[in-house]
């Protein structure tokens, strides 16, 4: 009907755990062990170069990977300049430039499926 | 030392009872432990592991035990304190109309009494068959019961919320219960353990993981048992038509709500004011401090003094603590009760 | 730094009511409706409000997001410290609406349309709403069953015992002259119609600024109004 | 920060008082269920036998405009101040409020008066200053629900129609929603508390029917005051209520009650709404899950005629339901008026046109 095209179901914001798409943060994991024991401090954004020039946040990149949000996450981690500061500030020695590294390949091979636009 | 041993009556028969009285009776002093349950051990008889290195509390509660078989205390079970008076230079407590005895000195170790996660309606427990707490977890590890949904079911996602009954006025309790994060860490390993495949969360709002050994042990269940944290407390747990749960947290560290299915739930209950506190407390023979917890005589230098002069106090009656700051602390009324007698002769 | 805005929120007793130190927790977010189906979180704007910086709060008194919070009082019910984050929306609504910073967003602006509908019905109705002034046409989600009532509405409403702008108590009544002259004066003396005026101020201004004019100078406020409606 | 009593919610009841009672109306209920607001005088009155005031001179509370935040709280204190002290002038103790948002603002402001005194004194000079009159705080306010639910056993004592399936034997399952500002601002204003009132649940217990918990159980129909007021926001009202209606589906209840007009109305718009643009409905054959108020539920049990109590207003079609309980009703006198006379008729009910 016509006169009710101003309503739209509105899709929900909610993180929804049962449609995660955990194919990328499983590959991350498998080679980067140590992204298991980020405990979201934020030691890494705020020592980030990008961080301090884009609204680049480089902990949030670990949340989106592991929340399975890759289609965000293939935009946000365009802004990272792989200078590797997080990495020698993280107080658990996660490997995060290796973290990103992981993440861009896998997003790479993901579009090559054709999987992701 | 002194001619007629001095007589001390110790209420509680928990860890922190049991310490202090095998601890004065090694001094000379002649002990009447008294207990409202049938066994002494109270809590620890119905845990499973202790953090942080997930030892058996019956070997505690065993060495314990068999420093009670001294000749100078006398153990009375199934008996509870209900009275206590002053009586010139003695206290006298009553259990109802059944017991009466008089005593130099008390020493209080009634420890805590478990948050009723009842209370929390939103978490559903008591409503919904697949939420459990910390201490019926214990409980199902401890009798070696496999982990299973009501329907008996490998659970294959398992949440542990901790903070329930802590931190939340609108329970009626202000404070950290501060073994809770250790504990939900401790049981996330023994989970994951048990039930390799399982997912395992915990929903907390901030990790205080106090001890020197507990940082390690996080990263250990991160590490090692894949446990997952998420930064938010659970807002609601609901019952689906499988019997499932959905819960809700705000995913704080994203800023977004979140929801989220599990088979199981496991709420991490906090440490409440013994209820006997009441009794303690009615006649003005010691005072109750902001949470309901016995009120101390100085919190730095005279930590197991209660209000009133005469009668000590040790373990959680004072406040949550762990298993081995029972312990020490217990080992500390029995030191301050040795000094009052010594400098009273 | 604290300055003239956090005076002004914090003289509020709702404020007072509303917010003693938030822990973070996120308990109200992950059940509020608004968090769901807007770019919105309660719990941030409760810290932002707690920080009393000044620009933060002028920038968030001219913000989409202090509008889209239902006032369900939801996280009231949740909040381990017994926080109403929707009472604070509520406070932030009342400053930015008086400061006329509401112009600013799209959603704030939407104020002008409420108070001309709402607002209306309650002073010369004596009702939020009205059945009178419930215009299918403008509420195609009422249905076809609305739309008979309001096109038959005093049959319809006689036959189910209403006593639709009669006299004496019932159902949809007209309002005495009296009652409604005593809520006029109370509209009076207790500021309610000075923040009508206010809303009507400030989104004249608006108009202005945006080029709504009409050939006399005044703002043509039925082209705003117009343009708020369908403002996306 | 206040910390609560260390309570049980679901062994909380109330204080309602036992008669002698002011009627405060609702704007909404009015607008939408006007036979419900008969029903409930008649049921408290005829068959209940209690006295109940209901006064031409009081006025809206202006409780929309307060939650869409053009009425101040001082304007709002007034109001409710105004209503107080017609109660006074009458005598009557114990206000009996038709809406749920109403009720929350009473509510509100008899927590706020008890909190902050001098604001109480701020409003007794505005009230004098603007019309006059003095006012004492009422003993007792509840809402109309609170009501039916204390006499639901009187009332299942005079049933006629039970809730029961007459074709199955089975009961019938009916999902319950609270309004919002029923109890979750302050809980102890509500039975049972904030999570999970019993004042529904009571009714539909009492009176043979089933319910049915569902995972949005608690969640808000979405009304969100300017979220609808405002055309352009509608899609948040409706997708709220979707989300809940999603949830309940799979429970195939035959009704849902609410106890708030507004989250009564929105349930049955919106079925409708979405039915017309999704093509999608949450009941059986097509049809919508028949909405209900509790005072036309009281009603259908002590026997009261559907079209009496104005179900005929309804979007959703209620028949399904009144066939399952087996009421006696003509379907011919649905769109009659008084004296018999034919009204005309909408253009179809229901949430598609078949």
């Amino acid at each position: 009907m016509k006169d009710l095209d101003f309503l739209t179901s509105t899709p929900s914001r909610q993180i929804d755990y049962e449609k995660f798409d955990t194919r990328l943060l499983d590959s991350v994991l498998e080679n980067e062990t140590s992204f298991l024991t980020c405990m979201s401090c934020g030691g890494c954004t705020a020592t980030c170069s990008a961080g301090n020039l884009t609204n680049f946040n480089v902990r949030k990149i670990g949340l989106m990977l592991r929340r399975g949000e890759i289609d965000q996450l293939s935009v946000e981690i365009e802004k990272c300049m792989f200078c590797g500061k997080c990495t020698l500030v993280c107080p658990r020695d996660i490997n995060i430039r290796n973290v990103v590294l992981l993440i861009k390949k896998g997003i790479a091979l993901l579009k090559t499926e054709n999987i992701l636009s | 030392m002194m001619n007629k041993p001095r007589h001390i009556a110790v209420i509680g028969g928990g860890i922190a009872g049991m310490e202090t009285a095998s601890r004065l009776a090694q001094a000379g002093y002649k002990i009447t432990l008294i207990e409202k349950e049938r066994i002494t051990g109270g809590h620890l008889t119905q845990w499973s592991h202790l953090f942080p290195d997930s030892s058996d509390p019956a070997i505690v509660v065993s060495r314990l035990s068999s420093a009670l078989s001294h000749q100078n205390i006398k153990v009375i079970t199934s008996t509870e304190i209900t009275d206590i008076s002053k009586n010139g230079q003695y206290f006298n407590l009553k259990s109802g109309s059944e017991m009466s005895l008089n005593a130099d000195a008390i020493v209080v170790t009634s420890g805590f009494h478990l948050f009723d996660a009842s209370r929390k309606e939103e978490y559903g427990y008591g409503l919904f068959d697949n939420v459990l707490t910390s201490a019926d977890l214990e409980l199902m590890m401890k009798n070696e019961k496999p982990i299973r949904t009501a329907s008996g079911k490998k659970p294959r996602r398992i949440a542990i919320i901790h903070c329930v009954g802590s931190r939340d006025a609108k329970a009626g309790n202000t404070y950290c219960s501060k073994v809770c994060c250790i504990t939900g860490i401790k049981q996330a390993i023994e989970l994951n353990k048990r039930l390799p495949e399982c997912e395992i969360f915990c929903f907390y709002m901030d990790l205080r993981l106090y001890g020197s050994s507990f940082d390690g042990l996080y990263l250990t269940a991160q590490q090692k048992h894949k446990v997952q944290f998420i930064r938010g407390r659970l807002s609601e747990a609901a019952e689906k038509p499988d019997k499932s749960l959905q819960i809700k947290a705000e995913d704080t560290l994203s800023g977004r709500p979140l929801r989220m299915d599990v088979d199981m739930i496991i709420l991490l209950v906090g440490m409440e004011p013994g209820i006997s506190h009441n009794n303690f407390s009615r006649n003005g023979s010691v005072q109750l401090d902001e949470n309901g917890f016995l009120k101390c005589k100085d919190v730095h230098a005279a930590r197991n003094l209660t209000t009133q002069t005469g009668i000590f106090m040790a373990g959680t009656c004072i406040c949550p603590m762990s298993v081995s700051e029972t312990l020490e602390n217990a080992r500390s009324a029995a030191l301050e009760v040795i000094n009052y007698f010594e400098r009273k002769m | 730094m604290p300055g003239e805005l956090y005076e002004r929120i914090s003289q509020d007793i709702r404020f007072t009511e509303g917010l003693t130190a938030c822990m973070n927790c996120g308990i109200c977010t992950a059940i509020c409706p608004a968090a769901e189906f807007y770019d919105y979180d309660p719990r941030s704007i409760v810290t932002t409000v707690q920080s009393g910086d000044e620009k933060t709060l002028k920038d968030l008194l001219e913000s989409e997001t202090i509008w889209y919070c239902g006032q369900c009082m939801s996280c009231k019910t949740r909040c381990p410290r017994g926080n109403c984050p929707g009472q604070v929306i509520q406070v932030l609504r009342k400053v930015s609406q008086e400061t006329g910073a509401f112009t600013k967003s799209r959603k704030g602006r939407q104020q002008l349309l409420i108070k001309d509908t709402v607002g209306k019905n309650i002073l010369k109705y004596g009702y939020c709403i009205y059945p009178a002034t419930a215009y299918p046409e403008k509420h195609p989600e009422q249905g076809t069953v609305w739309k008979w009532v309001f096109e038959n509405s005093h049959e319809v409403y006689a036959s189910v015992g209403g006593n639709y702008q009669g006299k004496g108590p019932g159902t949809l009544r007209k309002i005495p002259r009296e009652a409604l002259d005593e809520l006029h004066r109370i509209f009076e003396y207790t500021g309610g119609i000075n923040l009508f005026n206010k809303i009507e101020e400030h989104s004249r201004k608006k108009a202005l600024e945006l080029g709504f004019r009409k050939e006399n100078a005044d703002p043509d406020m039925e082209v705003y109004t117009r343009f708020v409606e369908n403002e996306q | 920060m206040k910390k609560t009593a260390k309570i049980k919610w679901a062994d909380f009841n109330k204080e309602i008082a036992d008669d002698n009672y002011y009627y405060l109306r609702s704007c909404i209920r009015q607008n939408f269920f006007p036979g419900s607001e008969k029903a409930f005088l008649d049921i408290l009155r005829h068959n209940l036998h209690k006295t109940i005031f209901d006064d031409a001179s009081h006025t809206t509370c202006a409780g929309i405009g307060y939650h869409a935040d053009i009425v101040t709280f001082e304007t709002l204190q007034t109001i409710a101040a105004r209503h107080f002290s017609l109660m006074n002038e009458r005598g009557i103790p114990s206000a009996v409020v038709s809406c749920i948002t109403s009720f929350g603002i009473y509510s509100e402001i008899l927590a706020t008066w008890e909190e902050f005194p001098e604001e109480k004194e701020k409003i007794r000079a505005y009230l004098k200053k603007a019309t006059g009159r003095e006012f004492e705080v009422p003993e007792n306010v509840v809402h109309s629900c609170d009501i039916i639910y204390k006499f639901r056993n009187e009332i299942a004592a005079q049933m006629k129609s039970p809730l029961i399936n007459q074709k199955t034997g089975k009961p019938l399952k009916i999902v319950d929603h609270i309004g919002c500002h029923y109890s979750k601002m302050f809980p102890e204003r509500g039975v049972g508390g904030a999570e999970f009132p019993k004042v529904l649940t009571g009714m539909i217990t009492a009176w043979g029917g089933e319910t049915v918990d569902y995972p949005e159980r608690r969640h808000c129909c979405g009304f969100g005051f300017r979220q609808y007021l405002v055309k352009s926001n509608r899609s948040y009202p409706m997708s709220n209520s979707k989300k809940k209606f999603e949830s309940m589906a799979p429970y195939k209840p035959d009704a849902i009650l609410a106890n708030c007009p507004g989250c009564t109305m929105f349930f049955d718009r919106w079925q409708y709404t979405l039915g017309q643009i999704e093509g999608k409905t949450y009941g059986e054959d097509g049809n919508g899950i028949p909405v209900l108020t509790y005072e036309e539920l009281a009603g259908l049990v002590l026997g009261y005629d559907p079209w009496k109590l104005g179900m005929q207003l309804h979007q959703v079609d209620v028949e399904p339901f009144l066939d399952k309980m087996g009421v006696q009703y003509n379907p011919d006198d649905k769109y009659k008026g008084l004296n018999g006379k034919y009204i005309n008729q909408p253009d179809f009910s229901g949430c598609l046109k078949v």
